[in-house]
């Protein structure tokens, strides 16, 4: 394995600043700044790591900043690299990969829809699974799926005697 | 409220239960209990319940589980395209009162506030025997002549249509292709 | 329409020693009114304008493209050698001579049942109506009556097509019940290959009937030509 | 040029197992554009997954996919487990292995159903199916309910395997085996479904690395890419199985490659009966009530070799009592949107049906 981290040093020192952490035997995450997103990504290709898993948004409400985390595989190794950036939570915009992973697009997309993050250079940003929707992006912190859903999709009302008096609705 | 059938409606009604179809459409995670049932060990072929394509010659639509709003919409098309004696069932919580999505942007909580449902199935997701028995509920409704959710559906159907538009802003999509 | 050509049909049918019109009863007539049903079918469908409907008629035709030409082949055959082309003398003169056609031609027979499989339309040829992929083809748009007189007319059409094969090949029956014991047989048959057959593609269908069967059928006419001669 | 015809595979239609709509721009009777428009099984998992505590997410997270909801239960698992930095008891691992094994064959028999259901050969769904719902009795027993099970716990296996249920997997695994004669004459054999799957939505190895596309689709292209040789979990390493491979690529290769696969885990079915140790099932996670868990902050990617492919979970923790963040990785997602697009414009309208139920792919896991 240690091999492996030294070719993980190599490249990563030719990228730039980075913060680098093992999490499991197999599974490193890896830290670098939007900058050099696409040279780091793109060595990491002729590295092996061929399959793009999955990429992933995360809201990071209390440092204002969106996380967007690029999970790699290597078929060869097994191993998985976890390439994370952060970007502005105002003004979301991070290079697309899809010269690298044509498949990049549909997963780009996803996140564009469920957080808001623009991918400057994919082509089709429209809607994939929400119809009509006019709210704010739905998987940012600051959406209450509750009160959308109280609001817009009336429920039963029960009459439950047994509740102690205390209780009732939830929050 | 039970209305006394005239001779030729209870003939008719026999008839209409032995005979269901049931439209092979999938609208929930329900459904996976739906092959099991319609192939050999549950057989619900012998009630006459079997599988159709299209929503022309099917006479039972089921909302097996949670319903999507997108999925609610396809359900309003297929449900109008259905002919007359068409009856609904509701399988899980979810269609009762939004079950375990209760608090999700994208399910609806309540499934007979946009479409008449004649028979509610209990179970998250029923077991094959509940969803057969349930079949042979919905057929004895129908033969007491009970099962009239789309009579009142025609009825009160700006009622129905107004909670549509509430929970979809419009029900009908105009450029279905996305383009 | 539909329904009315394919009920006209079906009083051509000789059905054991029950004729109904004794000396129209042509093989020409049948195979003509049988179109009648077909189209009325096809026009209907196809006016009822969802895609699905037209792309069924559409494979329904080219099937019965695929399956006419060998049938009509041994057809020929069949009638060269009995110098007839009238169903219940065939069937007269089967019974009289003891021979079964069944026997004397076997080749002819294997085609005739082949191509009534695709007429019936049933399961290794009947792409028309697959519900998994257009979803029950012709029939997506009916429902309630019109459903009822389609499959009326599908009823009445499986009942000719096999009272033809079985006048043809199996010499008739003297009596209503023989003839009706043979017709049970053959239909039996049809449907225990077409259980556990899946589904041709249309091109491979037509295809697969001009390559075996209509190969065989040629072989069938050559033999009754040279070797079996003109019955006296 | 003849007038192009819209025309929907959509959500309502006997071809597509599940509720997604595929678009298609079809001329004459060849597909000439093609799109998956998904959405329709939506529900929000990972917005609903960050307001419930860890425990209450286990009644939520099998209901992702439902062909075969035991892999999200040890994915979710297996990341808390890695995020906490805790191992599991021995024998826990392996009723793990048995409960993946006999989930894996119940999807692999409701894939061929629909296989032979697309191409009209309905003795198939009617045999595969009644096998199935064997495997959901054993289920039952060690479980107690038919499809959601719950029993994959963080911690190990939420009880005990009931006794004489050793006696019931074998008897199980000799029943299935002894009709794999059957089944291989029904359909292996099949002389009409080998002409029609025969070259039907080839996919060069090329193709299939660029799609991001795993499991029998990948393998059928001759690399042997499975997760439970290249990343083992569980107790994968101690059990010898090999991964079917085929060359062409085609749906032929992937059913058959799917029918040899439900061979080789009845293989591993029967070890595992074999070299199971006894000992404790579950260990706790952290202290306090079960409800009330803390998992330690950090983020880790687990994944599980599916029936359909790779499916993983990245779960992000902020130590708190909720998960800060949690993204599903469906196997369907890469074969499903890209591989439509891509793969059906040249195939025929009747094979659209047939392609879905040979790629195997499944909408919810698109749609979360």
């Amino acid at each position: 394995m240690s091999s492996m981290n030294d070719k993980l040093n190599e490249i990563m020192s030719m990228a730039g600043q980075f913060t680098f952490s093992e999490i499991t035997k197999r599974q490193f995450s890896v830290n670098i700044k939007s900058s050099g997103l696409l040279s780091v990504l793109g060595l990491l290709r002729q590295k092996g790591f061929t399959h793009l898993s999955l990429i992933t948004g995360i809201d990071r409400l209390n440092d204002e900043k969106f996380e967007v985390v690029y999970t790699l595989f290597c078929w060869e190794s097994g191993e998985t690299i976890l390439v994370s950036t952060l970007v502005d939570r105002k003004t979301p915009v991070l290079p697309t990969i899809m010269e690298i992973w044509p498949v990049a697009r549909f997963y780009e997309r996803d996140v564009h829809e469920f957080f808001g993050i623009v991918f400057d250079g994919n082509p089709d940003l429209k809607p994939l699974i929400l119809e009509k929707w006019s709210e704010i992006p739905p998987m940012r912190k600051d959406f209450d799926p509750h009160k959308y859903s109280k609001e817009h999709f009336p429920d039963r009302k029960y009459s439950a005697d047994f509740l102690p008096e205390g209780g009732g609705e939830d929050e | 409220m039970n209305n006394e059938q005239t001779a030729w409606e209870r003939v008719a009604n026999m008839l209409r239960a032995r005979s269901l179809w049931m439209l092979y459409y999938c609208t929930g995670c329900g459904a996976i209990e739906l092959p099991p049932t319609m192939t050999a060990r549950f057989d619900m072929e012998r009630f006459g319940i079997g599988p159709m394509a299209t929503p022309r010659q099917a006479d039972i639509l089921l909302v097996t589980g949670y319903l999507s709003t997108k999925t609610l919409r396809r359900v309003i098309y297929s449900y109008e395209q259905m002919q007359a004696p068409k009856y609904i069932v509701g399988f899980g919580s979810c269609t009762i009162n939004g079950g375990i999505y209760y608090d999700s942007y994208a399910t609806i909580n309540r499934l007979d506030l946009y479409v008449p449902v004649d028979l509610y199935l209990a179970g998250c997701m029923p077991r094959p025997e509940a969803i057969v028995n349930g079949f042979k509920n919905l057929m004895d409704k129908i033969d007491r002549g009970e099962a009239t959710g789309w009579k009142d559906y025609e009825a009160n159907y700006e009622w129905y249509r107004k909670n549509q538009i509430d929970a979809l802003g419009e029900v009908y999509i105009h450029d279905e292709f996305h383009e | 329409m539909a329904l009315g050509g394919t009920i006209a049909t079906v009083l051509f049918i000789p059905a054991g020693n029950l004729v109904v019109f004794p000396g129209l009863d042509n093989v020409f007539v049948i195979i003509y009114l049988l179109a009648i049903g077909l189209l009325g079918m096809a026009m209907s469908a196809v006016g009822s304008g969802n895609p699905n409907a037209s792309i069924g008629i559409g494979r329904a035709l080219t099937q019965m493209l695929g399956y006419e030409l060998p049938f009509m082949i041994v057809l020929l055959g069949v009638f060269f050698h009995f110098r007839t082309s009238s169903l219940s003398e065939l069937a007269m003169l089967q019974n009289s001579g003891g021979t079964y056609n069944v026997l004397i031609m076997p080749i002819g027979a294997v085609v005739g049942f082949v191509s009534l499989m695709g007429m019936l339309g049933k399961k290794p040829f009947d792409t028309f109506i697959a519900p998994a992929e257009i979803a029950s083809g012709p029939l997506v748009e009916y429902s309630g009556k019109y459903l009822g007189l389609l499959m009326t007319q599908h009823a009445f059409g499986t009942f000719i097509e096999i009272g033809l094969f079985v006048n043809l090949f199996l010499g008739g029956g003297k009596t209503i019940w023989e003839f009706l014991l043979k017709f049970f047989l053959v239909y039996f048959l049809a449907v225990i290959i077409s259980s556990i057959m899946p589904r041709f593609r249309v091109e491979q269908a037509v295809k697969f009937y001009w390559k075996w069967p209509l190969i065989l059928s040629f072989i069938q006419v050559v033999i009754v030509v040279f070797i079996m001669g003109r019955r006296v | 040029m003849s007038k192009e015809v819209k025309l929907f595979i959509g959500p309502n239609h006997p071809g597509m197992h599940g509720n997604a709509s595929v678009h298609l721009y079809v001329e004459g009777d060849t597909v000439v554009k093609s799109r998956l428009v998904p959405g329709f099984l939506h529900r929000g998992f990972e917005k609903l997954m960050e307001r419930r505590t860890w425990m209450q997410n286990l009644a939520l997270i099998p209901r992702i996919c439902v062909p075969e909801p035991d892999i999200n239960e040890m994915v979710y698992a297996m990341a808390i487990e890695a995020l906490a930095k805790v191992e599991v008891p021995e024998r826990a691992h392996w009723i793990r292995m048995l409960i993946l094994e006999l989930a894996r064959i119940a999807s692999h028999l409701m894939a061929l159903g629909g296989i032979g259901g697309s191409t009209g050969l309905y003795t198939m769904p009617n045999w595969t199916l009644a096998d199935r719902d064997l495997i959901l009795d054993i289920f039952e027993k060690i479980t107690g309910a038919r499809i959601y099970h719950m029993y994959i716990v963080p911690g190990g296996v939420r009880k005990d395997l009931p006794e004489g249920i050793k006696a019931d997997i074998l008897k199980l695994v000799d029943y299935i085996e002894g009709r794999s004669e059957e089944f291989e004459n029904l359909l292996l054999k099949n002389r009409i479904i080998r002409t029609r799957t025969k070259g039907l939505g080839v996919l060069t190895r090329e193709d299939a690395l660029k799609l991001g596309i795993s499991g029998v689709a990948l393998r059928a292209t001759g690399l042997p890419n499975d997760l439970r040789k290249i990343a083992p979990y569980a107790r994968y390493d101690h059990v010898q199985f090999e991964v079917p491979t085929a060359t062409e690529g085609d749906a032929f290769a992937r059913f058959t490659l799917k029918y040899y696969e439900i061979g080789q885990s009845l293989r591993i079915l029967r070890q595992i009966v074999e070299k199971i140790p006894d000992g404790p099932v579950n260990i706790r996670i952290s202290e306090g009530s079960a409800l009330r868990w803390k998992v330690p902050a950090g983020s880790v990617y687990a994944h599980v070799e599916s029936s359909r492919g790779e499916y993983g979970y990245f779960v992000v923790s902020d130590g708190s009592e909720r998960p800060y963040r949690i993204n599903v990785r469906g196997a369907s997602f890469p074969q499903g949107l890209y591989g439509i697009e891509k793969l059906l414009p040249g195939t025929r309208i009747e094979d659209v049906a047939l392609w879905l139920a040979t790629m195997d792919f499944c909408p919810p896991e698109i749609d979360r």
